[in-house]
């Protein structure tokens, strides 16, 4: 059953200096933002970081890399953030690029049982380099182990006080997986309500794979490409 | 011709490739272009590989959602009959083969189907995100791109120098000069744009070049 | 975008002889028993099933059985069926028993193409015979292959005319998975509504899955173990 | 003493090892009562692999529905804070190592850990059902079954004769006479139930078995 926590800052306590940390979101959005601020704040060191971006300078993993907390990153997507590609090719930031999908399915595996499972992606490329392949009905295979956390931080739109999860659109993302893969699993959500108000057809996250909940202190709301079509259309 | 002309020309053409009712992926650039130009009649349900099926147009101003983004991240909306799923949900299906058609840039193609799109070794490092996943498991990989890069070299070679995206997967090239198609005894060239030549074109291509029998002029 | 047909019987005639079929279900709860019955009636022979249970005598699968349809069944539960046990005992069916996790995790890496995966289920016993098994952490795992279907058979609760799903309680179970697996996709369904009926957060199974949607002429409704509790508690 | 009775007091005792808070998936049979004899301000969540977190009580009469099961095919019901899920996702939790505690009955248990309970070749073939992912994944597999079989022969082995379910995975066993644990030296005796001497289990024992210093009489 999941507790609930007073504030980020007590949540991020859980961290310490060396750990393995997954954390979710698709660049700013569904991003666990309160709760990576305050790990910036409270500035715990040598983590390893999974997760999909690097997201922007300033905000979000951002911070993180900033600060130097990471000495390890897994993720499939840096552009966006300046410091993190010159941190990357000067060689001071140890950078595993992992392609999205098989990063997602990396970490569904870790939570899973799953140790490790053929894909077709990255047959061929730096990504299969040093890797078991074989070869399926003609076509080629890689093959990939699971992701594991020591902890988890995700963010979810509703939680209820037992740790059930439901997202919001695209802000799910890789926030369930992870959810399932970390030691501890701590989420950040805009709302708590009691069991029985999200119904139990739409829970994406059960109960049983969240140990924290918080209810984040501020969302910025952030976009970071405001795309529109004109009025008169 | 501006290069914003050439690269709608090229969604233009890529555009009469989709047919009825197709679930497509549409990437970053030209490829999210190619959504303005469908044929009449032609309706096609677009993928977006962070978790949702059935984008809809850009939002309206002030109704833009921070939760609700493409794989560009640009905001969008979602159409009636969409779904939203995880990235793991998001793969699978993309990895499944559930996708019709694949759409996406590059830097460099082969004549045999490899493709380099993610990474200029020492100078550009943003990552493959979604792209390797993509061209290893849809059936119809099209590369939408400008046939020379700014120095006028051709992008389309006898094998790719860059670190590739992925191997002997790409099935068709629309550029702003032609399209080839990527066969098992290499390219061939099938159409050229308006007021191109097949001789325009082979001086503009590295990679062999066949073409074909009824290769022919077109509007993009 | 899935196509509307008009009965179970005109859906049934898409399933040839000798193709291998998924049939989804959970005993009968969420038994596309309305596609099956055609199918019983329409008496394709050699057919390869894949299906969590035998389900009961006369009913379901059982019927398929009982007529002889099925040259090899894959499934991780046979009792309830009298005829089925006997026909396995005397080696007149090929049964290849898969535990229920390992069949659940083939058909999803059928859809989801992944050829292959390790497991901790089955490993140092007759599952895990002539498989390839490799240590991990210590512990021991065998490689499981996908699953896929020429066609599969699944119910689902409601669908919108595009083809997206929704299931209701435990009659979920094998459908979603097996929607992914089949080169084509034949669903029941207890109602169909207009896209944008169905809350896109909730849909389990996304449009692209889906080929042919029947309305279920007729649902029994069978329970096979009423319990209940006193009335007075 | 009534086998009904034996085995409710089996389930009695295997429900004072479940903490408040855990998550549980109690087999068919005797660990199905386990649920009716958790102690005072004991709450435990129950999963059903057939896809349900949170099963609730039997319905009433007249409430039951042909959608809501356990993996028994009983009808259920669902409590306030339940979830449903797909098998694979059932299974995803189960094989994670996401469940505290597995509770399940057996033909033949090893002095090792391993266990049989699925198939009696040429004679009784039912299947493993959700069995096999259960006691491969779960961290704490806990063993309800009567000590002996109808015959009187031990059920408790130095190794199975049936086709195995899965090996070193029990935990500890429960039966009508005594509480063992499965430990890297064997089997431990920890308890034995009111009435039944130790050396009344030793003789019911074919597997080697080892007393616990403190071990002590207990009523089930």
């Amino acid at each position: 059953m999941a507790k609930i926590l007073s504030s980020s800052k007590e949540a991020v306590r859980l961290i310490q200096d060396g750990m393995t940390i997954m954390v979710g979101g698709f660049g700013v959005c569904g991003f666990p933002e309160n709760l990576v601020h305050a790990l910036a704040e409270q500035g715990s060191k040598d983590l390893t970081l999974i997760s999909n971006n690097g997201t922007v300078d300033g905000f979000g993993n951002g911070r993180l890399i900033a600060n130097r907390q990471i000495k390890k990153l897994y993720a499939s997507y840096i552009g966006e953030n300046k410091a993190l590609e010159e941190q990357f090719i000067k060689n001071e930031l140890a950078v595993e690029l992992v392609p999205q999908g098989t990063l997602a399915e990396r970490i569904r595996a870790g939570g899973a049982g799953i140790p490790a499972f053929f894909t077709p992606t990255g047959y061929g490329t730096l990504v299969a380099e040093g890797k078991e392949t074989r070869i399926y009905d003609g076509k080629g295979y890689v093959l990939e182990t699971a992701f594991k956390a020591d902890v988890s931080i995700i963010k979810a739109y509703k939680a209820d006080t037992m740790g059930n999860l439901v997202y919001r659109s695209t802000a799910r993302n890789f926030n369930p997986m992870m959810a399932t893969a970390g030691k501890i699993t701590i989420v950040e959500v805009e709302e708590i309500v009691e069991p029985g108000q999200l119904n139990p057809e739409e829970v994406v996250t059960p109960c049983i794979y969240v140990n924290y909940i918080v209810k984040g202190e501020h969302y910025e709301r952030r976009i970071e490409k405001r795309t529109n079509r004109p009025t008169n259309r | 011709m501006s290069d914003a002309l050439k690269k709608e020309r090229i969604a233009r053409r890529i555009a009469k490739e989709l047919k009825d009712g197709y679930f497509v992926n549409l990437g970053i650039g030209i490829p999210t272009m190619v959504a303005n130009y469908l044929p009449e009649g032609i309706s096609v349900i677009l993928q977006s590989e962070n978790g949702l099926l059935g984008i809809g147009p850009y939002p309206l101003p002030g109704e833009e959602h921070c939760d609700l983004i493409n794989a560009g991240k640009e905001t969008v909306t979602a159409i009636a009959g969409a779904s939203f799923f995880s990235s793991a949900d998001s793969f699978a299906m993309i990895r499944g083969g559930h996708i019709d058609a694949t759409i996406l840039g590059a830097m460099e193609v082969s004549e045999t189907g490899d493709i380099a799109n993610y990474l200029i070794p020492g100078k550009l490092v943003k990552g493959m995100g979604g792209a390797m996943d993509l061209v290893a498991a849809s059936r119809n990989v099209i590369v939408a791109m400008m046939h020379t890069d700014k120095h006028g070299s051709s992008k389309v070679l006898p094998a790719c120098t860059l670190p590739l995206t992925g191997t002997a997967c790409v099935k068709k090239i629309v550029s702003d000069i032609a399209v080839m198609d990527v066969t098992s005894e290499g390219l061939l060239l099938l159409e050229t744009a308006e007021g191109v030549s097949i001789d325009d074109v082979m001086k503009a291509t590295a990679a062999k070049l066949r073409v074909a029998d009824n290769c022919r002029e077109f509007a993009f």
